[in-house]
């Protein structure tokens, strides 16, 4: 018998060993997060010392078009990208682009791996308590859109056993989390496998950015966008890691000042006219950080 | 002769069980002592202690003065001067003849390269095993790795030859070379504590016979003595377990 | 370390590791059995389907899990097959596993030494009484401490299930993270649900190594 | 079918430049694994208890752990905690090398019981320090047997670097992923072409790999 105990000694003992990684672990970020609000131990970058090392680093998507992608020549395109391209032009410094992923984004601004995060980024009040949004220049709906055999025109319709097709990490998961606990949902974490799940009638529909669903409902037939908008009107800005208000200020002015010589409109113009069409300009361009 | 090895009230237990209880021994230079006894009587065991394989538990083993213990960092020192070998033949499978003759001398020495595979060349051609100098133990007999790996402890040109039992797992033709070359041994002056059960062997190249039971030395003497006219009862009926009569 | 927020996960990842034990073992079951003829097949140089057997195990060795299922499940519904997403998480854990496992078998099956074989023959048994009495038994007992391992490793492979829409542990720690970025309570909370997966497999894995090792082999 | 995005621009080149990127990663963990686990193999197989249990223990947590969760704590844990800031390279090989040394380390252990006692004793008897022997005589020997083993190794690892996309490195199948968005509407079934093109590039990758293990195999069988 003495040998099953033996071998349970040895396998607590991997558990005490996992313990101490997870306290490790947690004792690192409490550590920090109090230090954050103590603003004893800086992690950011100040606009001086960015301007001074001459580079800076934005967190940008890699692989969501039309706002952070990569064209067949390696180049960040998009319209997150525009917008960094012109910060970086304004500040006189080369910019860094790193590729993040949903999940990390907020990693990448707590260890000031990245001085801003221009990655579709969806201000939310849990959010907020991470990371310091400036402001929005882009404004975001929820659409619906469903096969056409079966049009989903109001969320009631869904029954127990529908599943509703959402990307995770995006403001449609997001809100349907909070505000239609009930409805199932089936997440994907690219866009490529949500379209191709949906085309293969996994889910009754599919919920993303209202400018996603209908454009693809005017590029693919047989299907309808029943829900055109859903939910409060929200907001996507850029983020720099809590506290780093010098860099916050700076931004701000900046996209005030670009909001004179309509540079989002431009910034539309360029990158997402061609997906979303002329007449979504206006409702989705925040110009000059003003939301109507 | 001078007194080269001596062994004083060794003793050695695993846990409760005694395997040698207090042997005194005193081996002379160019001396050849031949342990012979039933299985389970601790020969073996006896000269694994002698170059600190195993550990003791009292007494002590004196060579050239100094006390033989196996936890002192020096223990490769003193090996140098006791060369082993084994009763199964395993040489170093991944180097060839040669290159298992050299490793000990290159490393442990700092020999010069040149000067020693002489030497080892000499070797093998004494014991007609030139030719395998560049293959691989897997290409040998038992006979031939045996020959090998007792000129790969020689090269080494240890004070004392300690041979276990080496010939027990060769078929009866390759016995027969591997111990012309014991005695080729015996005849040079070589001093070696050698524990076998070829008695007729035995018989030839000794000059001192000990007979170990249950851990001690029950009796010792030339080999006319031993085999001729033994005296404790117990050597008697261990001799007749030899011979056969129809 | 925030309690408030762990209990609000907990559902979620309890949720998260029944659907990753389910589907982990049903696919460690399959590439159990197909471990086991696959290592037949090749052991025994069976014409035709020994060859088979030989590109399936390379080709699933040597492409990543995540290539594989999605193949499973979006490729097929193209031509006509559609697999609910379960099912192809199961399958494409034990075809890969499969792979896996056949090598540990097989590996099992060559180190049972030849005498084995020989004296069970002299004995005058047949060569399927040989093989069930004899070699499968010995064969499975040198391979148990590389299915262990290959268990372990199956069930970590899991943490592809994300590209299929199955809600695993890991998926539901990048989701959670994504969403309200806790993201040291979501880490501790994957760590401590993997070891509760993982520590019972490798503990009794250990004991079955013993046991079996101990009853075969004697040493 | 979505294979003529490949053609366009250098998306060719990027998916290489992607597979290189996993393939440098693998290399130089292996190389890293490879030599610590042939150390932690041997502390593993020491009689002294303590070292025996600690090394134990590492092992076992290092296969329960996600590798994902160590990236995290690797990368992103040591800027918070001790204000290090790593570049993501450097974090993915410690934390494969780390993987790769407990795997390693399994196999020596393995190995080195498999070594029969005669062989560490006949080495002894010869006067070669418990050092010497070890360089000379016992590890060479576990090499042939742990070489084709640790190939494998690599095969593995390379397969599971996708994994590095968490922390910002762009491999093969991020690399893969950009191409399918950014064609999302001039060819909306890329993804079948892409993805065939990754399988087919692991594969050719890989499988050489698997074979050189096995020739290994074979060749040192004896």
């Amino acid at each position: 018998m003495n040998k099953i105990v033996r071998r349970f000694i040895a396998g607590t003992l991997t558990l005490g060993l996992a313990a101490l990684s997870i306290t490790g672990c947690g004792s690192a970020k409490n550590g920090t997060e109090s230090a954050q609000a103590g603003e004893s131990k800086k992690v950011y970058r100040t606009l001086d010392e960015i301007k001074e090392s001459g580079t800076i680093n934005i967190g940008v998507f890699s692989d969501k078009n039309p706002f952070g992608y990569v064209d067949e020549n390696g180049e960040y395109q998009g319209y997150d990208v525009y917008l960094a391209e012109r910060l970086g032009k304004d500040l006189g410094v080369e910019i860094n682009y790193v590729s993040t992923e949903a999940a990390s984004r907020v990693e990448y601004l707590e260890t000031g791996k990245v001085d801003i995060v221009l990655a579709n980024f969806t201000v939310t009040e849990e959010r907020a308590e991470k990371v310091d949004f400036a402001l929005p220049y882009m404004n975001v709906a929820l659409g619906v859109v469903s096969h056409d055999d079966n049009v989903i025109e109001d969320l009631s319709q869904i029954t127990a056993d529908d599943q509703v097709i959402v990307i995770s990490g995006t403001t449609a998961e997001t809100y349907l989390e909070k505000e239609y606990p009930d409805i199932k949902l089936q997440k994907f974490d690219t866009y490529a496998t949500a379209k191709t799940a949906f085309e293969n009638g996994t889910g009754v529909a599919w919920a993303n950015d209202n400018t996603e669903v209908i454009a693809y409902a005017k590029e693919n037939a047989g299907y309808v966008v029943g829900i055109p908008s859903l939910g409060s009107q929200d907001t996507i800005a850029p983020a720099v890691s809590k506290g780093n208000s010098s860099l916050l200020d700076w931004i701000n002015g900046e996209i005030e000042s670009l909001g004179k010589e309509n540079f989002f409109h431009a910034d539309y113009e360029a990158t997402l006219i061609d997906t979303y069409g002329a007449d979504y300009e206006e409702t989705l361009v925040v110009e000059g950080g003003k939301v109507e | 002769m001078e007194e080269i090895l001596s062994v004083q009230n060794l003793c050695k237990k695993y846990d409760e069980l005694v395997v040698l209880d207090g042997i005194d021994l005193s081996i002379k230079k160019g001396e050849v002592v031949v342990i012979v006894g039933p299985s389970g009587c601790g020969k073996s065991t006896f000269l694994r202690c002698l170059n600190g394989l195993e550990d003791i538990q009292d007494g002590k083993v004196i060579h050239d003065g100094e006390v033989i213990n196996p936890c002192s960092g020096k223990l490769n020192k003193v090996r140098e001067k006791i060369g082993m070998v084994f009763q199964s033949y395993e040489l170093f499978p991944h180097k060839t003849v040669l290159q298992n003759m050299l490793l000990a001398p290159l490393k442990v020495k700092k020999a010069d390269k040149k000067q020693s595979e002489k030497e080892a060349l000499e070797l093998l051609d004494r014991v007609g095993l030139l030719s395998k100098k560049n293959n691989y133990p897997r290409q040998l007999s038992g006979g031939q790795k045996q020959r090998v790996a007792i000129m790969r402890a020689l090269m080494m040109q240890p004070d004392i030859l300690l041979l276990d039992e080496i010939t027990a797992a060769l078929d009866p033709e390759m016995v027969r070379e591997v111990l012309d070359v014991v005695i080729s041994l015996a005849k040079e002056g070589r001093t070696m504590v050698i524990v076998t059960h070829e008695m007729s062997f035995a018989r030839a190249v000794a000059d001192r016979m000990i007979f170990f039971d249950e851990g001690r030395i029950v009796e010792e003497g030339s080999p006319e003595e031993f085999f001729v006219h033994p005296k404790t009862e117990r050597l008697q009926k261990f001799l007749q377990s030899f011979s056969y009569a129809r | 370390m925030d309690t408030e927020v762990i209990l609000s996960y907990l559902p979620r990842y309890i949720e998260a590791f029944f659907l990753t034990i389910r589907i982990g073992f049903i696919g460690i079951g399959i590439s159990l059995v197909l471990g086991v003829i696959v290592a037949f097949l090749i052991h025994f140089r069976i014409p035709v389907l020994g060859k088979i057997a030989g590109v399936y195990i390379e080709l699933f060795r040597n492409t990543p899990l995540l290539v594989q299922l999605f193949f499973l499940y979006f490729g097929l519904p193209k031509i006509g097959i559609s697999i609910p997403a379960n099912v192809c998480g199961a399958l494409g854990l034990g075809l890969l596993g499969g792979s896996y496992m056949a090598e540990g078998f097989r590996s099992g099956l060559d180190s049972v030494p030849a005498s084995q074989t020989e004296s069970a023959l002299a004995l005058g048994m047949t060569r399927k009484q040989l093989f069930i009495n004899v070699i499968l038994p010995e064969a499975f007992a040198l391979s148990v401490p590389a299915t262990v391992a290959n268990v372990i490793f199956l069930l970590k492979e899991t943490s592809v299930f994300s590209a299929i829409s199955l809600m695993d542990l890991m998926f539901t720690a990048k989701d959670l993270i994504g969403l309200y970025y806790n993201t040291t309570e979501a880490l501790c909370m994957l760590v401590a649900f993997y070891i509760i997966m993982l520590v019972p497999v490798s503990v009794i894995g250990n004991i079955v190594e013993k046991k079996v090792r101990f009853k075969m082999l004697g040493a | 079918m979505g294979f003529e995005v490949l053609f366009k621009g250098n998306n060719l080149i990027r998916l290489f430049e992607g597979l290189l990127a996993a393939l440098r990663i693998s290399f130089i963990s292996v190389i890293i694994s490879i030599f610590c686990g042939l150390i932690v193999g041997t502390l593993m197989t020491q009689e002294n208890r303590v070292i025996r249990v600690i090394t134990r223990g590492y092992l076992e947590f290092i296969r329960i752990m996600p590798q994902m969760v160590l990236l995290f704590i690797v990368y992103f844990g040591t800027t918070k905690a001790l204000g290090i800031n790593m570049s993501a390279e450097t974090s993915s090989i410690i934390v494969f090398s780390l993987w790769g040394t407990a795997e390693m380390a399994d196999l020596v252990r393995g190995a080195l019981t498999s070594i029969p006692a005669i062989q560490y004793e006949s080495s002894y008897s010869l006067g070669l320090t418990s050092a010497q022997t070890y360089v000379y005589v016992i590890i060479p020997q576990i090499i042939r047997r742990m070489l084709p083993l640790s190939i494998n190794l690599i095969t593995r690892m390379i397969k599971t670097t996708s994994l590095v996309m968490m922390i910002g490195i762009v491999e093969v199948l991020k690399v893969g992923q950009q191409i399918i968005e950014a064609n999302r509407k001039s060819s909306p079934n890329a993804a079948f072409g892409v993805f065939a093109t990754i399988f087919f590039l692991y594969f050719i990758v890989c499988w050489p790999i698997s074979l050189l293990s096995k020739y290994l195999e074979k060749k040192w069988e004896n």
